[in-house]
């Protein structure tokens, strides 16, 4: 009952607020739109009974990840933008029609298969816990789990690679 | 949230109270500062309003009231405005997750002419069941409120500050992070009550088998992780923006860091968002290595049993059991918060570069020499 | 999951509170005239030379992206460090402890090899 | 009675949501000049096909959905990380972050 209403202010919070990042003139405004958006996920992934996992969209992504854009953001000082959207009129109602119908095809889907799906009956009910979740991450998955540390690294030399190309954001 | 009318009631009220507790601490502190900076280097400090200077919080709250609004010119009004209000939020919500007294039991009971209960209340805002996870995700976002003031104050001392204070941030949450790994490894848990649960009696472990005790001391996980308990502290320090690292803050070279355009409330605002992270950090240390609310060797039911031998009533007793161990975790806490003043006025401040270097080069590779060490012994103390 | 409830109420509860505290004030706190020169950047005094978003150093970014990638590497050893006590005593602790031995030698040697770039200097 | 149908929330419910997410995220992607908003809408996609898996885990029990959204969370974040990086050398050389800079690259 409580998670039904629940999930429709969350649902309605996050549809804002994505539409935020995409609606919005200001850069600034939409990466802090997005920071809003994941913030609301976190929630959202409490309520599917992954606590874990919310806290981790917090940490890594809340913050962490837009911790950096809403700095890179205010590094260059972006203005409000005149013309926020590419190409022309024809071009931008063909897009908005293709994801509109992508999102009708999902949602048209969803709606097909969700007697095959909800017919199994197998809802959880309790919290999965941080255990069952450690057993596959570092049982079944333990290569995925040893190459991400690599890719990790990689990702890191990448970054102060590209940090070392000369020039600066004060050199304007 | 609860069950009936009573449990709601008394989960809301829970709430507002930890959330009051925060803030009412806030005019102690900064008593306690003054006082005891004035204490630390040899002189008065603020005494003539009221015994003890006490009434000097209460003139200071009345001028913060009635001081001027003012927005920068160039500033942005709204995120002006939204800064300080975000810096309550992650204090607020982190320490409503940490558990100020034991669970205690409430009989059935009669109120209003019918019968409520029985009741488990938890001294505690809501349990999340990932304790600490939920806190480091929470106080992570403590970051938006630097960046949000910096930049919305138009001001480039201001946004240096705010970078700074975020850069500083961000660098201290790994050797944070990470020196509380090895007491996970210990306890096993992130679960606060769990935590605490296993910090009661005497110092006792078992190594391959065999019962090892130190009667004369209490099982607390300082004994445990000593280095993982000092790495957490300097690690708080640098988080909370506190002096030996106040870079953010250093007046000669950045004025008043990322509050420099705030003034009256708004700026007392930010002053609580600090004080409640030094008071997170303060309980989550108390929590993890000094038994949380537990006094040593004393475990509640002791305490309960002794309380109704005096003909105390079962629910009164337990009642007075929770506020009991409330305010040993407040003392606790209130000893850290102390630490906090004292360092304050004793070390200097670092440079920005050395600041960096401690905390990437020094803190970080020495977490993780503290996780290892406590994975081997650990595998091998229980192999 | 009830435990939602208590946390976004006190979020909004103290949201709230503190807006109710700007709104306030603003109302009794006194409202002089304003003008050009108090408007300004407060800078000691010294009339404003650039303007108030000015360019930072490429510096602050880097050390975000280097914190992003350790934070996520830490963050993969707590549910490591819930599970390794019950994975010895179920008899496979060493294969647990070999997987995160590999993990934390690739994450030393990050570390390792950031400072020895001189990523980490600040000047 | 319709209420609370509506109330109770199922599978089908989280998959519209995370169309609909998704679908703003690719007119993100697809709208934007900026190129730093266009890599923002790619996190929106990530993280509608996130909560996707956990819905799915959650509606059918399976603790697997989780353990491959903390991947594709990790690499949503390095890819942000080497993202940005790239846009900031952008930035540095052509002192806009528009996608107009593509048109510059064709002589």
């Amino acid at each position: 009952m409580i998670t039904g209403y629940l999930f429709y202010m969350l649902a309605f919070l996050l549809i804002l607020f994505s539409l935020g990042v995409l609606m919005h003139s200001s850069p600034l405004f939409s990466s802090l739109n997005l920071v809003g958006s994941m913030i609301v996920l976190s929630a959202m992934y409490y309520l599917l009974q992954v606590p874990f996992i919310a806290a981790v969209q917090l940490i890594v992504y809340a913050g962490a990840v837009m911790v950096l854009f809403v700095m890179v953001m205010m590094m260059f000082d972006l203005k409000h933008e005149i013309k926020i959207f590419s190409g022309g009129f024809i071009s931008n109602a063909i897009k908005c029609g293709l994801a509109g119908f992508f999102a009708f095809t999902i949602g048209a889907t969803a709606f097909m298969s969700t007697e095959m799906i909800s017919g199994s009956a197998k809802v959880k009910t309790e919290v999965l816990s941080v255990k069952s979740m450690a057993q596959l991450l570092f049982k079944d998955y333990l290569i995925e789990f040893e190459v991400l540390g690599v890719i990790l690294l990689l990702v890191a030399v990448g970054a102060v690679a590209l940090s070392r190309i000369k020039g600066g954001t004060h050199a304007s | 949230m609860g069950s009936d009318l009573v449990e709601v009631l008394i989960n809301s009220v829970k709430l507002v109270l930890i959330f009051l507790l925060m803030v009412q601490l806030v005019p102690i502190l900064v008593w306690v500062e003054r006082r005891g900076s004035a204490f630390i280097q040899n002189r008065y400090g603020p005494n003539r309003v009221g015994p003890f200077g006490l009434m000097q919080l209460l003139a200071d709250a009345v001028k913060f009231v009635f001081k001027e609004e003012f927005v920068p010119g160039k500033g942005h009004k709204l995120i002006f405005y939204a800064a300080p209000v975000v810096a309550l939020i992650p204090g607020a919500l982190a320490f409503a997750a940490i558990p100020l007294a034991n669970t205690f039991h409430l009989e059935p009971f009669m109120f209003l002419g019918e019968s409520w209960g029985p009741y488990d209340i938890n001294f505690q805002g809501y349990n999340v069941g990932i304790g600490i996870v939920f806190i480091l995700g929470v106080s992570s976002l403590g970051a938006y409120a630097l960046l949000l003031a910096g930049w919305g104050s138009a001001n480039k001392y201001s946004l240096y500050g705010a970078l700074r204070a975020v850069a500083q941030m961000i660098s201290y949450e790994l050797a944070l992070g990470l020196s509380i790994v090895g007491a996970i490894l210990v306890y096993n848990t992130f679960d606060f009550h769990s935590i605490i649960a296993q910090q009661a009696g005497a110092l006792s472990f078992t190594i391959s088998g065999r019962e090892l005790g130190i009667p004369f001391l209490p099982n607390w996980g300082i004994f445990y992780q000593p280095l993982g308990a000092f790495l957490f502290l300097v690690a708080a320090f640098a988080e909370t923006n506190r002096l030996p690292f106040d870079l953010p803050e250093a007046e000669s070279e950045l004025i008043a860091g990322f509050h420099t355009e705030y003034g009256g409330m708004k700026m007392l605002m930010f002053y609580l968002g600090e004080y409640g992270h030094m008071l997170v950090a303060s309980a989550l240390l108390v929590t993890f290595y000094f038994g949380g609310y537990q006094l040593p060797f004393v475990s509640h039911v002791m305490i309960e049993d002794m309380l109704k031998s005096f003909g105390l009533g079962i629910n009164m007793a337990n009642v007075l059991t929770a506020f009991l161990f409330f305010t040993v975790f407040m003392i606790k806490c209130l000893i850290f918060l102390w630490i906090y003043v004292w360092v304050r006025w004793t070390l200097p401040r670092f440079r920005y570069d050395q600041l960096m270097d401690l905390g990437w080069k020094t803190m970080l590779p020495w977490a993780l020499a503290n996780t290892i060490v406590t994975a081997v012994v650990v595998f091998l103390a229980r192999i | 999951m009830e435990e939602l409830v208590p946390i976004i109420a006190l979020g909004v509860f103290v949201a709230l509170f503190g807006t109710a505290i700007v709104v306030v004030t603003s109302l009794i706190g006194p409202k002089p005239k304003q003008n050009d020169v108090k408007d300004e950047a407060y800078e000691c005094g010294i009339p404003g030379q650039f303007s108030g978003h000015s360019k930072v150093p490429v510096k602050y970014y880097l050390t975000a992206i280097l914190f992003i990638l350790f934070d996520i590497e830490i963050i993969f050893m707590y549910p490591w460090a819930v599970t390794f006590g019950d994975s010895i005593t179920e008899g496979y602790g060493l294969q647990f402890l070999a997987a995160m031995g590999v993990f934390i030698f690739i994450f030393i040697f990050g570390l390792f090899w950031e400072v020895k770039s001189k990523a980490l200097e600040w000047e | 009675m319709q209420v609370n149908d509506m109330l109770a929330v199922g599978l089908n419910h989280y998959l519209f949501l995370s169309a609909i997410i998704f679908s703003i995220g690719i007119l993100t992607v697809l709208l934007r000049k900026n190129l730093i908003v266009i890599l923002m809408g790619i996190e929106l996609m990530l993280n509608a096909v996130n909560l996707s898996f956990i819905a799915f885990s959650h509606f059918s029990n399976n603790a697997n959905g989780p353990v491959i959204v903390f991947f594709v969370m990790t690499l949503a974040a390095a890819e942000a990380g080497v993202g940005l990086a790239l846009m900031v050398t952008i930035f540095k050389r052509f002192k806009v972050v528009d996608i107009s800079i593509f048109e510059k690259l064709k002589n």
